[in-house]
């Protein structure tokens, strides 16, 4: 069970151009990564989305592990900016939790 | 009786006869019984066709026609003015259809095909052969509407009314107007506030003479028939009779209440979506949302509550329509008021149609989070103090169970039909397993009843938005405007009569018409039945209660259907 | 602390404390420009951002780091981090990073033509030689922001005192991070940045040699889907005689070289690199890149690595 | 061999916009198929019904108007005695009451109107062998 923690949100999207919500889960942009994310962009964003700290840890070396080549972008139908949000998952990770 | 009849085969170009013996079937029923004239038709329904069987009708003196060509809902009423210009009852005329149930069903085989439509002819034959000339029965009616229910649609259909110079006259059960809309709150697309529109058309309505209000009012009693209803209404202490030529009803919905303990409900923190919308207009702090005095930061929403609940006995079986782009923009509405809220949007299918799937592309965007449940899953609710649980199963996740704490549940409650038995019991007008008001076809004769003057029109015909409503409650308008304006009406003939030797005044058939046509009357030595023609819709539904076939419909009658029956098996009996 | 951390520690901490990721010398950053008498500072400068220069050190570290990767020796990574504070690490351990002499020559040899296709093109360029900073790419990249905003703040004040208005980059993550990123997170940081093919590009130079080849073009991802330059090079190579093909997966849709991740994960960037190396010599057995990253991944992932060219070198031979 | 006759009764508002729909997509049926049409499938006399079998129809098919019916709420109920009282005149006169059959019919109900008509014409052939 996954209990909701809304803070979470609020510590990753520090600003505007965080727009995981606005995925509506087509998976699309798994088709064409160049890396084969194991984790799909729109499951990991889901993770966030509901504050599931534990579920985002686990998947940290998938988080940086993305190129940021946008080829997911490009076929992104909700014009989600997957590369920046994940930039900015990065971005709270590497301050909040791995003590870089 | 016809016994002179013309019976023309249509070509239809090579619709009918690149699978049909044309021809064949031509020359096959010419020698029938009762024929004196047989000719095929490139194309039937032209002008040029029409002419010549026109000029034929009047030369061989024909007394009665048959025309085999397509399905009647096209040209029956073309060729029956055809038949009317050439001196000739419209009711002796007989459509048979030989394209859409015969040559377009059967293109393999096109012997067999014929061989069919030669039937079909055959017993549209028998039928124009036992016919009887009807004539409609021509009623002068009344330039007033009487409009049940003062609500959106009941005030604008008014005041279209009033428009094309008809005098409306405004039945509303509360003691103001308005309906639902006086407390529903803002409104979409328009952002209004739902009172004011009402404000907007009272104002509207006070400017005219044409149109009378009565509040606190119910209709008691009517009689009379279409174009001249007299009605009876009370009206606070008033009583008054309204004659009037037709009837609207614009009866509305009423908000669907939860079940106590139906997904928390009961639970002061778990409210409707329509009192969730009277807290949002009558939030005066931007920025902050206040629920009970205290700030909400996280609202979640169920949706289809009290609809589409295929699996409940006697549940509501639609889709309440209005209510997912209802719940979308008054999601959109509680960001405006505070951006940094969490929403959280439980639901079964989103159906935020038409122009409003923006709003639901908002809410993604401004961060509302959906999780999608179905129906036999629903949501578990739980509460801790003014807490509430919300357990859902995520599909997106894995299968995951979510658990979402929230200040505030709120239930995307439906429309439910208000019950409105008097007025029911008064109008017979026909309901449907929904409880709404039915029309006779939902494309066709959309709000229109079986009841002739009788009209439906918004929420009271099915779950509507305002638009909608108001839409359907223009076209009642104009429906009444058709049937009013030219000062008289014509009544299918096509009714129900008693054969009066036949009937032994049993009474097996005194419950079988629910709109009351059937009474009984004393006739020279006995009691028999009696129908009255301006109640009775045609429908046949007493034919098989009586036992001695004294009830038949004109135009169906015990006669042209055994008819029929007997010319269909023709070929088969001589072999 | 995780190993992911700690890279990304060791990489912060050598940004905050030595300005750039990897230890390399002030001398080596700068050797390229060496006999060429460029201005110091000016309205117009090249800006190198160190990435062509910093290619065969990490060539170098990249192949150690990759037989780190799944060793017990990872394990160490955070006392690394923790040592790296107080020594440098890649210039001190035994595992020390050390550049081979031929890359060095071939990355100084880009820069230079690249100055002189410039030159060519009628743009006297000036150059910040020592005074020029890492833009941090592989930091912002990485989620870690903040130490860019400080090193943003210096380079805006060097620019200001060398009177710079008009920056050339010569790869495209710096020109991504100067034009887009530096201007969103330091508003007053406001230049007018191009990449050298868009400047060749608009001064419409003239070939004086006309070449005779076919090759296969890869596009950045940075150049071509984040900064849509797509037809610029190609009109370069066009004008040039160059016959050139297009992959599968190309322009808009161009695939990654890899290089992104070769310092967390080298292992997957190989992979990535390797099987899109293979798609390009599978068009053709020259294939020409564009920046500095995907040449020296794509090259590194197969036995044919001469066989990838710079766009700069190729258009050396045509305009020069 | 056996090529069952079956009689429809079918009616103006439902079920004959169905049957029209069914051959304007040309979906082949039987042609020993007939057509009747009434205003409504709770005006069917139990006694055209034996009539029709007694001259030499194998089957009736009843198209019923079902809730879709603009007149009666209760149709689907009528029209179901009407067919049970059908079946006892057939039982008392000797015939196979499974020659009666029933379904309701929609305004787009071509398709399965289609199959209802093959099934109940494969099981007619069966009951004339």
């Amino acid at each position: 069970m996954i209990k909701v923690n809304s803070g979470l949100i609020d510590k990753i999207k520090i600003d505007e151009n965080f727009n995981a919500s606005a995925c509506f889960n087509c998976g699309t942009c798994s088709a064409l990564c160049p890396v084969g994310f194991d984790i799909l962009p729109r499951k990991l964003f889901r993770y966030v989305l509901l504050g599931d700290e534990e579920k985002i840890l686990e998947s940290t070396d998938q988080i940086f592990s993305c190129l940021l080549c946008r080829m997911c972008e490009e076929q992104c139908p909700q014009e989600v900016n997957i590369t920046e949000n994940i930039r900015l998952i990065r971005s709270y990770l590497a301050k909040s939790k791995l003590g870089v | 009786m016809s016994d002179k009849i013309g019976v023309f085969v249509c070509y239809c170009g090579g619709n009918i006869s690149d699978f049909v013996d044309v021809e064949k079937v031509k020359d096959t029923i010419s020698g029938e019984e009762g024929v004196a004239f047989a000719k095929t038709n490139m194309f039937t329904c032209s002008d040029s066709a029409q002419t010549e069987m026109i000029n034929a009708i009047k030369e061989k003196n024909l007394d009665g026609i048959v025309i085999a060509s397509c399905s009647p809902k096209l040209h029956l009423k073309t060729f029956q003015n055809m038949a009317q210009r050439a001196g000739l009852n419209p009711y002796q005329y007989t459509q048979v259809n030989i394209r859409e149930q015969c040559s377009w069903a059967h293109t393999h085989n096109k012997e067999a095909a014929t061989e069919k439509a030669i039937d079909l002819v055959r017993a549209g034959i028998a039928k124009t052969r036992n016919s009887i000339p009807l004539n409609p029965l021509r009623v002068n009616t009344v330039n007033q509407a009487l409009i049940i229910g003062g609500g959106i649609s009941g005030l604008r259909c008014a005041l279209a009314l009033s428009e094309m110079g008809i005098f409306a006259h405004v039945v509303e059960k509360e003691s103001k107007i308005g309906g639902n809309l006086n407390d529903i709150g803002i409104i979409f697309p328009d952002h209004k506030n739902g009172y004011e529109l009402i404000e907007e058309l009272e104002k509207d309505i006070k400017k005219r003479a044409n149109i009378n209000i009565y509040t606190n009012a119910k209709l008691i009693k009517k009689q009379g028939s279409v174009g001249n209803f007299e009605c009876d209404i009370v009206s606070g202490n008033e009583k008054l009779t309204l004659n009037v030529g037709s009837i609207i009803l614009t009866t509305g919905f009423k908000p669907y209440t939860p079940e106590p303990n139906e997904l928390g409900y009961g639970h002061p923190n778990v409210i409707t979506l329509v009192d969730f919308k009277k807290l949002l207009s009558n939030n005066s702090k931007k920025g902050e949302l206040i629920f009970n005095g205290q700030r909400v930061r996280e609202i979640t929403y169920v949706y289809c509550v009290g609809s589409r609940e295929s699996t409940k006995e006697d549940g509501n079986k639609y889709c309440s329509r209005y209510c997912c782009s209802a719940a979308n923009y008054t999601s959109l509405l509680a960001f405006d008021i505070d951006p940094k809220l969490k929403q959280y949007h439980i639901y079964r299918d989103i159906r935020t149609y038409g122009k409003y799937e923006e709003y639901y592309e908002e809410n993604l965007r401004r961060g509302a989070l959906f999780f999608k449940y179905d129906e036999e899953n629903p949501p578990d609710i739980s509460s801790k103090g003014e807490r509430i649980k919300i357990l859902v199963k995520d599909r997106l996740i894995a299968k995951d169970d979510i658990l979402i704490p929230c200040d505030l549940l709120v239930l995307v409650n439906g429309m439910v039909a208000n019950e409105n038995a008097e007025l029911n019991n008064i109008l017979k007008t026909p309901i449907g397993k929904d409880k709404f008001y039915n029309e006779i076809h939902p494309k066709l004769r959309p709000v229109e009843t079986v009841i002739d003057g009788i009209f439906i029109a918004g929420t009271s015909q099915g779950p509507k938005n305002i638009s909608e409503s108001v839409t359907s409650s223009m076209a009642a308008a104009s429906k009444t405007a058709s049937l009013l304006i030219k000062g008289y009406v014509n009544i299918e003939p096509t009714i129900a009569h008693v054969i009066e030797e036949k009937c032994t005044g049993c009474k097996l058939c005194e419950h079988s018409c629910p709109y009351e046509a059937i009474s009984f009357v004393n006739k020279t030595d006995k009691v028999i039945a009696d129908i009255n023609p301006a109640i009775c819709k045609g429908c046949g539904g007493c034919v098989p209660d009586c036992p001695e076939d004294a009830l038949e419909v004109l135009g169906y009658t015990h006669s042209q259907i055994n008819s029929m029956i007997d010319s269909m098996l023709l070929e088969a009996k001589e072999c | 602390m995780s190993k992911v951390g700690a890279v990304l520690g060791i990489l912060n901490d050598n940004f905050e404390k030595r300005k750039t990721v990897f230890s390399v010398s002030k001398e080596s950053l700068t050797s390229w420009a060496k006999d060429l008498n460029i201005k110091k500072g000016t309205d117009t400068i090249i800006y190198t951002g160190h990435m062509y220069q910093l290619m065969p050190i990490t060539k170098s570290a990249t192949s150690i780091y990759e037989n780190f990767e799944e060793s017990s020796l990872m394990n160490f990574a955070p006392v690394g981090r923790f040592i790296n504070k107080f020594v440098d690490l890649s210039s001190m351990s035994k595992y020390a990073a050390k550049p081979e002499k031929k890359e060095e020559e071939r990355s100084n040899k880009c820069l230079q033509n690249i100055y002189q296709l410039l030159k060519y093109a009628g743009v006297e360029a000036g150059y910040l030689y020592e005074d020029e900073l890492y833009v941090g790419t592989l930091l912002y990249d990485n989620g870690i922001d903040e130490p860019l905003i400080n090193q943003a703040k210096i380079l805006n004040k060097i620019l200001k005192d060398n009177f710079v208005q008009n920056i050339i980059t010569v790869d495209p993550h710096t020109t991504h991070m100067l034009r887009k990123v530096y201007k969103k997170i330091l508003p007053e940081f406001d230049y007018n940045v191009k990449n050298y093919i868009e400047v060749l590009y608009e001064k419409k130079i003239k070939p004086q040699n006309k070449l005779n080849m076919t090759l296969a073009i890869h596009d950045s991802c940075v150049l071509a889907r984040y900064e849509e330059v797509i037809d610029e090079p190609r009109t370069l190579l066009k004008n040039a005689g160059v016959d050139y093909v297009e992959p599968e997966l190309s322009r808009k849709l161009t695939h990654c070289c890899g290089g992104p991740i070769e310092s967390l994960f080298p292992k997957k960037a190989k992979e990535i690199a390797s099987k899109r190396a293979n798609d390009l010599l599978s068009c053709s057995n020259i294939v020409t890149t564009m920046c500095p990253i995907c040449l020296l991944n794509l090259k590194e992932s197969t036995p044919a690595k001469d066989n990838f060219l710079d766009l700069s070198e190729i258009l050396a031979k045509a305009y020069l | 061999m056996s090529n069952p006759k079956i009689l429809v009764f079918s009616t103006n508002n439902i079920s004959d916009p169905g049957i029209d729909l069914a051959g304007a997509s040309h979906m082949d049926y039987p042609e020993s198929v007939k057509i009747i049409t009434v205003p409504c499938s709770s005006g069917i006399s139990p006694k055209w019904i034996l009539n029709a079998i007694k001259g030499g129809f194998d089957g009736v098919f009843v198209a019923a108007d079902g809730t879709d019916c603009p007149y009666l709420t209760d149709c689907t109920d009528r029209t179901a005695k009407i067919v049970e009282k059908s079946q006892e005149l057939l039982t008392t006169n000797n015939l196979d009451p499974r020659r009666i059959k029933m379904a309701a019919i929609c305004s787009v109900c071509a398709e399965s109107f289609a199959s209802h008509i093959k099934k109940f014409y494969k099981a007619l052939s069966e009951l004339n062998n």
